[in-house]
């Protein structure tokens, strides 16, 4: 199944989700990338350069590692993760940052300017910047840039200027805002270089062609290394892009069930969390360039959203996504900020592995899962990436006290301001 | 009050008003439904008639406007804060359209439509006496089913026209246009300054040659010369930023010495 | 050449240096982990099993990347970086660390015990404990501990315990110590993992043997991607097992100039830095189970050390090293703080690469070196871990303000105890 | 004063005379140099002689002191950070040997030695009228040329048996071993208590099927009964953590009041 086969429909449609919801000014920028990203996708020395690229600067091809002890202790499926960890950076988001990298240069394009919520993306855009002499700006908003400041530290040390946005809740949907506008006011030099399979056409499709990098090598690693394919596959879904990314993978293995793992945060209620179609708080709506679910009220004002993991934080999915789960391709399931904390725990004990909050979702739900299903069964868990740069808000997650202290007697070393 | 019905012959009557009235275009202002409040909104619109405003943009608050600058951005979230609601702004609107001379057209995103519900928002729009509307967010190949409905009603679907694109482009917005068109002075978004110059003339100049429609030419108008240049080359001055700054600095007394300086 | 080849002298020597210099009571415990080991070496399908182990675990093999930006900016020799950072848990150390591991189950040992400086080498041998299901206690000292929290924040949750070591300078080698008294307590059933080429042997040669995985590969690789041998390597020297890690894949290269990079500091003078061989403040002694050059006063007692690398800052050095230095093979040169906080912020803004301060002295001594060479010439530098979870020694070396002011903030967040 | 010029043919005097002391063993205490100074170790050293003490170790402190358990280890570094040189060692040794009439050993860590030269360490270590030492992290492997020194010398190189070691090994210690073994009663460092029990007098009986020359047993001496223990399966009860804990709470008099419990 090509999802990205649009000659029986809209451009840009899955289903009736995707499109191009954009100021009449970006449609000149748009167009271009629009026709730069159909030329670099039918030409295969594009993707080979993506390839080496990522072989030689990220270290892919990233293995798939088999969870014996975790699997033996819950006593149920063959647990296997997709170790995107294991990148340059720490996350998936490096996938899609380089491969938009090679295309800026394509277009002749001299700076870039990406949205970023918890950071990840945010801090790869900066790396591919300094790494191909592009000028860029990271738009995150002022929340986001209080609790994630590790991750502005690399982004200004990587030459990046970090603007914190101070509309709306502060946080992604009002970056990516703040990036639209940077975008019609400099598009001439500037590609927006959005982080996950949302966003106007062609982004999800870009994005997710970037991303299949993962589930590509994923199955026939799965198949060496369990002698399958795995029954079920699990990632976390925020904008969508790394489960997509998986996903492709194995869309027309029609045994292989597909399982998006969204943001329970504290459970079902609107503000509570930020599950758009595990739960049944999202509807219908057109925003940030795409018509997609959002949470969202009767007047069509974007709700709060929660998560105890800022990377699936977000009003809004990966179209493709939900073409897919009305389709009844991918299952979606949401679980709980407790139960992620949980999950987390036990891979660091069981496994010597720490998946970043936004993971750990994934792993949560597989545990779930796995522990019901039959030895001989296999899961494979999409790990998105190490949680080891999430250290405040894990250990605060955790509420751990050595920390605190840790902090206070930093602070106290500091000295007042 | 006029008794066009719909924006064409209205936009005509005025513009052919202008010399009577001493003016040298037509000038478009723009108001937040709800921010500060109605109340002030209200007052605002009492001065913008004082000044013989032809045209009135008034913008139903969301939460996501991307295409606002700051000083809009603020009040988008400062309405919807205050808990504005869109039956609230078609309740104004009407409230509006049946005290002022000027018209008014609707402005606002797309997800505030889509959610309502097409139909049933331009049924709303046209029974609160709305002669249009400007969705920013809104490209002409997303906005079929929109743009029929509203001719059926006889409300004008306003199209924006911008310097990056191409005599093609140019010409499929024409094509679409209605009521008038909403020439974008500049890259950007709303709030900062335009430069009023030589290269903006050639993009007006250029946006004439595919359509008939009024030109209105919007983002950073502030002063009495961007209104003779606007005279000159278009036809329609949109007044957005600069006359919130004013509200805010000095309320009516500000807007008032505001609109004085613009139109002397 | 075969370093390890002691047919012609005594077993664990280097010329005159290694040795085993233990408690008489861990005899039969270092008996049989010398047995244990040469059988491993014997047997290639032991080597098999690491390298598997480290293909699925720990993403190897990890490339090397060519520094294009920074080679051009310095006008000289190519630069090539080994990318050990993108192991998981961040280092090489976990080479060493997966090895001893499948060691230690040969063994039938079910507690490990490790010291570690900059939490690296704990942080490793926690997550392999977890992965092999071993109890295990790290004994880091107090005064790392304090400025080291993040790292132990992982270890403990990992499931390890760490002992904070009150004796003595409070650092490394104070771990050392205490490793060696628990060991002399419980050897039966517990081993001990060090973390470097350092200590009786035979731990110099069993770790060196673990890391020469990143030479091995990095030859190989070298030829493949710069169509030649380098001209130069360079690795930093604190322990020495990364350096000698990958100088191992060049041995026989008489071309190829190793470097050794140690530690500066604030510049040559006792106490100032902990440059074994480079500085003349050092003279051979023998301690922590070897024989070797150590930063000593006239009665043989153990001087301060400095370095802004915590896992640089150590009084020993690898005893097959300073043998190859005395046979001008190695090459031996120190770089100050203040040059490595230079290198470091260049290769972030240049490459988009964050090598960890210990890395950062092979870039610094190699960025001097690259821009004197010839544009046909190329280095090869071993970035043997990432700086991302140096962040708080990072951001004092570097002074970042809106760090403290970050800290301070999350410290008000917190409240008093 | 002993007049026997080596460590073998002293302690046998000392052991032929245990019945007349009415003593169970002989005892062997231990004192850091310089801890908590040359001064207290004076004291300390009366106390000892007072209760008629056979042999005292002197330890030459070093900065790394990994076989010694906390309280050593604190010694040592106190007196580091005390500034206690080795040559100071050497000139409180002579004082000590010229005043007292127990003998004494240099106890320490092999740097110390080979940092200042094998040869003339032993050299100062005869002239100071040391009889022996004891290097707890110098193997036999490794100690040939310092054992080759001490030989000519007439010092004896005290080795250490441990329950870990192969009858193999007890018999390849036992071929370097002079004046006696020091026999480690349990694993671990010092300073803890081990138990006097049944598996200890196996490991004794297991070292003395392999050398004739006195054994001492150390590791966590503290009561009567131990020594009553060694007594009957050794030779010599070493006496150190327990002894220093004493002083450290109650000087002289506390002191005082541990060696007559211990000896009563
Ligand atoms: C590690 C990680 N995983 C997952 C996500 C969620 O994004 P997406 O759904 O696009 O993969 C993020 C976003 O920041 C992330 O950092
Ligand atoms: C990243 C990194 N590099 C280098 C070192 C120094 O150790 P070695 O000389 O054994 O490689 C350390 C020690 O902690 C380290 O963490």
């Amino acid at each position: 199944m090509d999802l990205f086969d649009f000659t029986e429909g809209r451009e840009g449609y899955y289903g009736e989700y995707g499109g191009t919801f954009l100021p009449e000014i970006l449609h000149t920028t748009i167009e271009e990338l629009k026709t730069e990203f159909r030329k670099a996708k039918d030409d295969p020395s594009f993707w080979q350069e993506f390839i080496e690229l990522m072989q030689s600067y990220s270290g892919r091809p990233t293995p798939v590692t088999h969870l014996a002890n975790l699997s033996k202790k819950l006593g149920g499926a063959q647990i296997y993760i997709k170790r995107e960890d294991l990148n340059h950076t720490g996350s998936h988001k490096i996938n899609n940052v380089m491969g938009q990298g090679l295309l800026v240069k394509r277009m002749g394009k001299t700076r870039v300017i990406a949205e970023t919520g918890a950071g990840q993306h945010g801090y790869a855009t900066a790396t591919m910047a300094a790494r191909f002499g592009f000028q860029s700006k990271i738009y995150m908003g002022a929340v986001d840039v209080a609790r994630q400041r590790p991750n502005v530290f690399w982004m200004e040390n990587m030459g990046s200027e970090v603007i914190a946005v101070k509309d709306g809740q502060q946080t992604l949907k009002d970056a990516i805002n703040e990036c639209l506008r940077d975008w019609v006011t400099n598009m001439d030099n500037t590609h927006y270089v959005l982080g996950t399979a949302c966003g106007p056409h062609p982004f999800p499709e870009m994005v997710s062609w970037f991303q299949s990098i993962i589930g590509k090598e994923a199955r026939a690693q799965m198949l060496e290394r369990a002698g399958k394919l795995p029954d079920r596959v699990f990632a976390c879904v925020g904008g969508g892009s790394n489960a997509i990314g998986l996903f492709q993978g194995f869309m027309d293995d029609n045994d292989t069930q597909l399982v998006g793992c969204e943001a329970g945060g504290f459970g079902p209620g609107k503000g509570n969390h930020a599950a758009r179609l595990a739960y049944k708080d999202a509807s219908v709506g057109v925003a940030q360039g795409m018509k997609t679910y959002f949470l969202q009220n009767d007047d069509g004002n974007m709700l709060h959203t929660h998560s105890v993991a800022a990377g699936l934080d977000y009003i809004g999915v990966n179209p493709v996504l939900v073409h897919l789960w009305e389709k009844s391709r991918v299952r979606f399931e949401a679980v709980t900020d407790a139960q992620v904390t949980e999950a987390l725990k036990l891979a660091m004990r069981t496994e010597g592995v720490i998946p970043a909050l936004e993971s750990s979702h994934g792993f949560a739900q597989a545990i779930l899962e796995a522990e019901q299903m039959s030895k001989d069964e296999v899961v494979l868990i999409n790990m998105s990436g190490r949680g080891d740069k999430d250290i405040f808000t894990i250990a605060d997650a955790l509420g751990d006290e050595h920390w605190k202290t840790f902090i206070r007697q930093k602070a106290e070393e500091y000295g007042p301001e | 009050m006029g008794q066009s019905d719909n924006l064409k012959s209205y936009l005509s009557e005025r513009k052919n008003s202008l010399a009577k009235r001493q003016r040298a275009a037509m000038i478009m202002t723009h108001v937040v439904c709800g921010y500060p409040s109605f109340e002030d909104n209200w007052k605002e619109l009492e001065v913008m008639e004082e000044f013989g405003v032809d045209l009135v943009e008034l913008q139903f608050p969301f939460s996501e406007p991307s295409a606002d600058g700051p000083l809009f951005v603020k009040a988008n979230q400062e309405a919807i804060k205050n808990g504005v609601r869109v039956q609230d702004c078609f309740d104004f609107m009407s409230k509006v359209t049946a005290h002022f001379s000027f018209k008014v057209v609707m402005m606002g995103y797309f997800n505030t439509i889509f959610k309502t519900g097409q139909r049933t928002f331009l049924e709303r729009l046209k029974g609160a006496g709305g002669y249009g509307f400007i969705v920013p967010d809104l490209p002409i190949e997303e906005a079929g089913e929109l743009h029929g409905i509203a001719k059926e009603m006889g409300l004008s679907p306003v199209v924006l026209m911008t310097p990056t694109n191409s005599d093609q482009r140019l010409a499929e917005l024409a094509q679409t246009a209605d009521g008038f068109v909403y020439t974008v002075a500049r890259k950007g978004v709303t709030g900062s300054n335009t430069d009023m110059d030589s290269e903006l003339a050639e993009f007006i100049a250029r946006c004439k040659q595919f359509t008939d429609v009024p030109l209105a030419v919007g983002f950073g108008v502030s002063h009495a010369h961007d209104i003779e240049f606007i005279g000159q080359h278009a036809d329609i001055a949109v007044i957005g930023t600069a006359a919130l700054k004013a509200w805010e600095t000095g309320k009516e007394q500000g807007l008032r010495d505001f609109f004085t300086q613009l139109l002397h």
